[in-house]
């Protein structure tokens, strides 16, 4: 067990699948010198260029190419940034990876992983803040992974890439510089499975990625106002760990899903809406989120303090959900 | 028909190359008249008239060689050595389909044969085309690829972006561009600029040559050499085929919006008639042409009729194949 | 009042928008011909290539042209001939159409409509068959609307162009040729607004576009079963009319949404949780979604009709929370 | 400074120019610092070292003329006449800012002298400039636009497409590549195939000219040459403007990707430099040059105080210009 942060866990995990399958290579913008978080840092040094393959700012063809790469037999890793840069290869992700196995009736697979970094960057602005697992989530044949700490980033990256199924990697923006323990050995975490990050009886907060911590944070001040969470870190957003959720909404009686990304149409929706039909009778209060107002990010940091979901909005959202009664 | 043995290779390889224009020929008549009738659903774009380039290209391509298609993708699938039964079997939608009935006309692929599929994306078979290159590449594979693209197509991003990807990487990749002058009813000329296409792709650095697209001999030979070369490492080539689409834009597409005397003055550079021509030509004779189509026609009339009785695929096969985790009925 | 087509009714919108204000023009692909429905049949005719404009096959530059063009002071509708290809154009929809005003500080806006025809098309296969309201209605600064009959095409699409919002506007594939009664006058319909198609005291369905009518065809065909379904059709999908549908859920006690798209993710679990949010204590049975399973659009027929959400599935979802109890 | 009355106007609009890149110059540089500092937060892409591409365009260009510029675009904005204090209260996010606060470093506009924006994603710029033009003339104005692009946007889709848009309905569109060598840390070399960009551009039909982008007196004539055309309706040109980006993508980035000796034949090509030499050939004394570049560091400087005085915007604006329907706070 050493520390790492959730750039070196990832070029980790990328480096171990290299290793083992010589059919795993990555492609992208800029990302034989490191990579816009230093996440392919000295990979190209080990594999050279055509493995680690520097790019043209050519955004459709680097998702085009990454489908055709991988229905010849291979296992890229597209890198596209950021989130927002991937609003540039849409149709390549969800009229071609998504959809490519079944229109030609299995005869073919495509077994990629889009990297695209999700997320809120401190003083990004409007065009290199957003998030976007709503969208995949909504997509037939995309699986979706938002990993939220070094560790998970590490064993959730391999496993992604052993995944035959076209994956949507999520990494969170602002975490590349985040450190944690990551075990020595090889690890990986099946997809789809959620981590309880906490136990709790009164509520249960649903979460992802870097607002994970955030959860566990307000976690630990309602715990001083004797209010228990249960958080439960999904780590897998499709499929989601519905047994898990539902289990806990079971014991606790009390949703909160706390989300960064905006939360019209954001996938806590599909939670709520989804807990709400198949654990009605256990609901002792009406569930809740807790999301961006649907505002473009502000640049100015007041203003992006306001939409960002922290830990206090939160642990407040949490007790009206804990103080609710059914109505 | 087998032609008789004692033909010279040359005059052997064109009645080849005339059997399969004529499988994409009435192939097509067939499934423009399934789907007038309403028999085939969905769009149908015909390849009526574009046959010589498809074929032509195709032939000089290995087995394991790729092909990336458009949505105009029937003459390619047949081309590359798709089964035209199996085809039919898609486009009716039934169990046999090359893609199990899913995918339908836009979709016919064979990756059995490098035949990675049309597609409803105009471009984005080209930047999948790099990519399966560039995988093979790296699985040691010595594949080329053929990447067909229409003239509307080569206004599309991702299709410039592509030029300028496959030379930065030489990748063994045959853009063809096959222009029939036409985009759906937009005139192409009027929606694009430029000296013409072979300037566009000696702009990113590719040798680019302009061929009659009408004569399967002409096309082929063009192909031949330009393959040969990108298989020995010469980076990728620009093909312009030029064509005529001598139907509509889809199946029920009048058309009318075309002059007609544009028409009059096309009908006679009919890729089917000149190869006829070229044959007759180098002494093989009218009754040897007409069994040949007969044969042709009657076969495909054969696959249609097998179509027919075919069954529609089991239900359960509409969630096979989504993918490995995540069932599609959640919610439901 | 005359009976006219879906699409004679947008083309009679835009034309008298185009002759009421000069800044009005459309463009897209082939559509000086007519468009992919025939909803620009004539129009070149009256007001020239400038401005009924024919473009080459560049959906990123089609759209970026229409928010410039939006951004100079015209009024662009922006023909993405179907939504399916409006992926092409994700980013400059979503991180310049959508955010423009904001990001500049409302120092100038982008008055523009994108129509994408949504929906299923019989035959159309996996690429040309899907739905993606579920998008912009997560997408901040857009207003999202969904005409559901001819004359709510020719008042919507009128409203929409009139609005100084960008407006995402989804016609129906497959409903070009449906006719309806539609009034001489011009007309206008409030943007925001929902239309109760039936009245009814048992359950209240949400639906939009074409679903609506088989929502009221389901309603028709329960009506004799003695459950009075009341349908409300949403008309504009962003913002949708929630005071109209909370007061309906109250009155009902119960609420369906019908929804054409996939059901995980899609705008429907928007209205569920929000509903379920504040009118937890009106529901006496859980909320449900009737939507299509998280699968690829199928071409053959049989298995396009299993995906597709008609009307004796509604019914049948509907007679489902018709009989259900609060758990 | 004013020059003395009876300068050349040649050279009363070389100090001009100086003062503008002067302008740039400081102005960059005093970000950078403040960005590194953690005064100025989020990415900052200091223009330093093409200072000269931005002026000679702009001089060339009407006060209502557009320029769409790229994600490095405070030498655009300042070049067409953006106020230096009201970008600096944007950089610090206080009101005042050119847009409030909400926009930042990636997003300076100003509307009012047809600057519409830098642009976080490469190439958008690009496309909307077109719009502007085609919308301008739908409105029967007779502006034209100046579309700046780095080297590494030149293989962007949208940016090719809009190469065969312009030049189709013949908008009065001035691409201008600033080709700085470098994306990012790639030498963008190594990603980009072909003869060059002016090729790249005829392919298209673009007359395009390549010049020392370096050379502000050279640049402006070439750009108002191409201005002028463009104005009488020649259809959009291509200005392939080479020069090199003397610090880092980011004010952060300190760039020890590049190859010292690199650097170091690199310097003496300073604009700033070459535009001082002119005028010192053109008889600008030395202590005017050192009056001119006091007189600008000083406004610059003052212009920080003032953004680091001001007030951040009110809470309220955050939920204020989304859209005009919709309340942004629903649901919370
Ligand atoms: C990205 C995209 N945009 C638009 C379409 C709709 N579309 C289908 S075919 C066609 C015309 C294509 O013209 P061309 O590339 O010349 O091919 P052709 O049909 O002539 O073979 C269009 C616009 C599409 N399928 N994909
Ligand atoms: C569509 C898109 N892709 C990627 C990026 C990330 N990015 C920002 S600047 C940059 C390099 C740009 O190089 P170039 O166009 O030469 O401009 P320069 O920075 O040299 O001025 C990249 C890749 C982006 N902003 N937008
Ligand atoms: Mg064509
Ligand atoms: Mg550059």
């Amino acid at each position: 067990m050493g520390r790492m942060t959730y750039a070196e866990a990832s070029i980790l995990a990328l480096r171990e699948e290299m290793r083992r399958d010589p059919r795993v290579w990555a492609l992208g913008e800029d990302i034989g010198r490191g990579g816009i978080g230093g996440q392919y840092k000295g990979l190209q040094d080990e594999f050279g260029a055509q493995r680690i393959c520097d790019t043209p700012i050519s955004e459709s063809t680097i998702m085009g190419v990454g489908v055709g790469a991988a229905l010849a037999g291979t296992r890229p890793v597209i890198e596209l940034r950021i989130t927002d840069f991937a609003l540039c290869s849409t149709d390549e992700i969800v009229n071609q990876a998504a959809k490519v196995r079944y229109m030609l009736g299995g005869q073919a697979r495509a077994p990629l992983v889009v990297r695209q970094p999700n997320g809120m960057c401190a003083g990004f602005a409007a065009q290199h803040s957003q998030s976007t697992e709503a969208w995949w989530i909504h997509t037939p044949g995309l699986v979706v992974v938002a990993p939220s700490t070094p560790r998970d980033n590490r064993a959730l990256l391999k496993a992604a890439i052993r995944s035959d199924d076209p994956v949507i990697y999520l990494e969170h923006k602002e975490m590349w510089g985040v450190d944690g323990e990551v075990p020595d050995a090889e690890e990986t975490i099946e997809l789809g499975k959620a981590r309880v990050a906490r136990e709790g009886r009164d509520l249960t907060i649903v979460t992802w990625s870097k607002t994970a911590s955030f959860a566990e944070e307000a976690a630990r001040t309602l715990a001083g106002e004797g209010i228990e969470a249960e958080v439960v870190d999904l780590r897998t957003l499709y499929p989601w760990d519905r047994d898990c959720v539902i289990a806990s909404v079971e014991r606790t009686g009390r949703l909160l899903v706390a989300q960064e990304s905006v939360e019209i149409g954001g996938f806590g929706a599909e939670i709520v809406a989804d807990v709400t039909q198949h654990a009605f009778g256990a609901l002792k209060a009406p569930p809740a989120r807790i999301g961006a107002p649907r505002t473009p990010v502000p640049y100015s940091q007041p203003l992006e303090e306001i939409v960002r979901v922290d830990a206090p909005k939160i642990a407040a959202a949490a007790r009206r959900v804990a103080a609710a009664r059914r109505g | 028909m087998t032609p008789a043995a004692n033909l010279p290779e040359e005059v052997e390889h064109g009645l080849a190359r005339y059997r399969t224009m004529l499988t994409i020929r009435y192939f097509e008549e067939t499934v423009c008249a399934a789907a007038v009738a309403g028999r085939i659903r969905g769009p149908v774009h015909p390849y009526i008239g574009e046959e010589a380039i498809a074929t032509g290209v195709c032939a000089a391509l290995r087995r394991d060689d790729y092909v990336a298609s458009t949505h105009r993708g029937h003459g390619h699938a047949i081309g590359k050595g798709a089964d035209p039964a199996a085809m039919m079997l898609e486009l009716y939608g039934r169990v046999g389909g090359l893609c199990g009935g899913k995918g339908g006309s836009m979709h016919v692929a064979d990756f059995s044969i490098g035949m990675l599929g049309a597609n409803g994306v105009i471009g984005d078979g080209v930047t999948m085309s790099l990519g399966a290159i560039q995988g093979s590449r790296l699985l040691g594979r010595d594949v080329v690829a053929a990447a067909f693209i229409g003239d509307g197509g080569m206004n599309r991003g991702p299709v410039l972006e592509a030029l300028n990807w496959a030379k930065t990487f030489r990748l063994p990749v045959l853009f063809v561009c096959e222009d029939n002058r036409y985009s759906a009813s937009t005139h192409s000329r009027s929606v694009t600029a430029g000296p013409g296409f072979t300037a566009r792709a000696a702009g990113f650095g590719l040798p680019a040559e302009m061929v009659d697209g009408n004569d399967v001999i002409e096309v082929e030979r063009a192909a031949r050499t330009m393959v040969e070369q990108l298989r020995a490492g010469a980076g990728p080539m620009f093909l312009h085929a030029l064509t005529y689409r001598i139907g509509g834009h889809l199946a029920q597409d009048a058309a009318p919006y075309r002059p007609k005397e544009e028409l009059a003055r096309r009908s006679p550079l009919d890729p089917l008639t000149r190869i006829e021509t070229w044959l007759a030509h180098h002494g093989i004779e009218t009754h040897t042409l007409e069994a040949e189509r007969a044969a042709v026609r009657e076969s495909i009339a054969t696959a249609e009729r097998a179509a027919q009785a075919a069954d529609f695929p089991p239900a359960a096969s509409v969630f096979a194949d989504i993918q490995d985790i995540g069932a599609p009925q959640w919610g439901a």
